[in-house]
């Protein structure tokens, strides 16, 4: 399945649910204000490479480059929206608003 | 693939109608075929002709109705329009007025269904 | 609106996260469920986070001047919506417990069976 | 004391609306005095005049209507109306499409502003 | 001075941030969606508890009935509209939106 | 739009405490700033949660389609908008230092100077 998270990790308990509800091996894409979550050497920078080891996280290109986002966590995909496609393609969506 | 898109917030307000129409474009160029675009909630708005933005920023009701002009097929939730304002006199060429029932049709012909909204 | 005999029955989760009355999405999502259920389609809603509230028991939306909509719970088993899924840690979260929900049947679950019931899912809606 | 009243957010989406108006009633029948209600981003469709709520519910751009009738102020963004495809001819009675400057106006000359969002 | 919070707390950090902006001896007052915060017995039950100590805390009874939450945390004022407007009579007010 | 030479002078607060882009609420609130500046009211901007993303530099709006305005912010000395408030806190919650920021003349404050700030004003738009 594809979890896909469009607020800020900061100010909404998206991401926060998202991950409780999300089995191993799910991806997760943030988009939108989600993709604030991935920047690195944030305070919640330890539980996106705890998530890192049980799902794949995709950020959106286009909503990171929109919020000046350059340096995210490591182990975060930076995908377009041809990828975003894909995933769709390939999951059943899940979506967090 | 056969892919149905549900829009559930307004125009400007939030990035989500903006998220909703660029990643529709992206399916239709990588070959996919979109069952639909379902507006409901705050999302009817999309679909409010009157619309005027400043001429340097994108007029998002004009950018759907383009969409549908090109054999997208766009449904307006009755119910929810009349709640918010927008009817037959009101809405962008190209899209539809209709009920709820066209949402589940579309779900079910659809190989997916992906969300956008606040 | 019309039933196709034919038409394909999906597995359909209803994921339902958002308090009620503060926003119009749980209302609104109870409309797509009704609608959903006379295309005979197969139903489960489940309630997580602060959708569990639309589910509270006394509530009273006269002061607000906004029309409740409780009384539709009671009425989806005429509708044949009979998978109502409550998340327990979501309760327990907000300090409430089995009795202080609406009299309808619904089903407890664990974050784990919760996960297990969403992968089964075909198409899930967020209200 | 003279309060001014500005509403950010649609009808019906969010509680929002409901609560600005919930406390303007009660503010006017305390025997405040208010400076205006001033309805800014998506709070300009809660004037869309063309709006038909189902008729067991609240008509919200009517309470307001009526409300300006009873002679309070209600002025509506023009930048964010056009936006959202409200204008001159789908505005509702009592109320006036006008400038941000009248924000301005209404916040300097009232003793309290509140404002209702989402 | 006088902060409003309309979300829950349980989705959103306004409450919480309002909680780290405001001063001692500011008031609060949950309306809306923030009433699910005044809730005896949730998992933010001890931090209501400690802001209690420094701050009126009210919530709208309206909201609090529609929602059907009747027992509150301790001294958190149950109020009604007129008592809201007497709130912003005297306070300026900080919405948390 | 009409000044008033006699127009009483307020301290007003503009809370920035949304994030830019995911909503229009850090753009419409600026607009609101540019035209309370022509009323030569005393201004004043302050950055918390995720508003200071609005201050950060290098942002291209282009892959989304929706008009930036981060330009705005270097025109704002030509309103005489030259109170502008960064909470400390937020940025470092968010991994942000100084230097990720726009270079216009921000001044930087920890909660309990934030306090005081909020405190001396008579009005608090929040955006």
């Amino acid at each position: 399945m594809l979890h896909t998270v469009n607020k800020s990790p900061f100010s909404h308990n998206n991401l926060e649910s998202c991950l409780s509800f999300a089995k191993e091996k799910d991806a997760i894409l943030l988009y939108e204000d989600g993709v604030l979550g991935a920047q690195a050497g944030s305070k919640l920078e330890s539980i996106i490479k705890e998530a890192l080891k049980k799902h794949t996280i995709c950020a959106l290109k286009e909503d990171l480059n929109a919020r000046g986002i350059s340096k995210t966590v490591g182990g975060i995909k930076v995908i377009g929206y041809p990828e975003f496609v894909d995933l769709v393609v390939e999951h059943k969506v899940v979506p967090w608003l | 693939m056969k892919i149905a898109i549900l829009v559930l917030d307004g125009p400007y307000n939030h990035e989500a109608s903006d998220t909703a129409y660029n990643f529709t474009k992206a399916a239709i160029e990588k070959g996919h075929e979109i069952e639909g675009v379902f507006f409901y909630n705050d999302g009817v708005i999309n679909a409010a002709k009157l619309m005027e933005p400043p001429s340097d920023d994108r007029n998002i009701a004009k950018r759907w109705s383009e969409l549908g002009g090109s054999g997208v097929k766009l449904t307006v939730c009755i119910a929810a329009a009349k709640r918010r304002g927008i009817n037959d006199d009101v809405v962008i060429d190209n899209a539809k007025i209709a009920g709820l029932g066209q949402l589940v049709e579309m779900a079910v012909a659809a190989d997916r269904l992906i969300t956008f909204g606040d | 609106m019309e039933e196709d005999e034919d038409m394909i029955q999906k597995k359909m989760m209803f994921v339902m996260r958002k308090a009620p009355h503060g926003s119009i999405y749980p209302y609104e999502g109870l409309e797509v469920v009704l609608i959903t259920a006379a295309y005979d389609q197969d139903i489960s809603m489940l309630f997580i986070d602060d959708g569990v509230y639309s589910l509270k028991n006394e509530q009273n939306t006269e002061g607000i001047g906004i029309k409740g909509f409780m009384k539709t719970y009671f009425a989806l088993e005429d509708y044949e919506v009979e998978k109502l899924y409550v998340d327990n840690q979501s309760l327990k979260d907000r300090g409430l417990s089995k009795k202080d929900l609406i009299d309808v049947n619904l089903q407890y679950f664990n974050r784990d069976e919760i996960k297990k019931l969403m992968d089964e899912q075909e198409i899930l809606f967020p209200f």
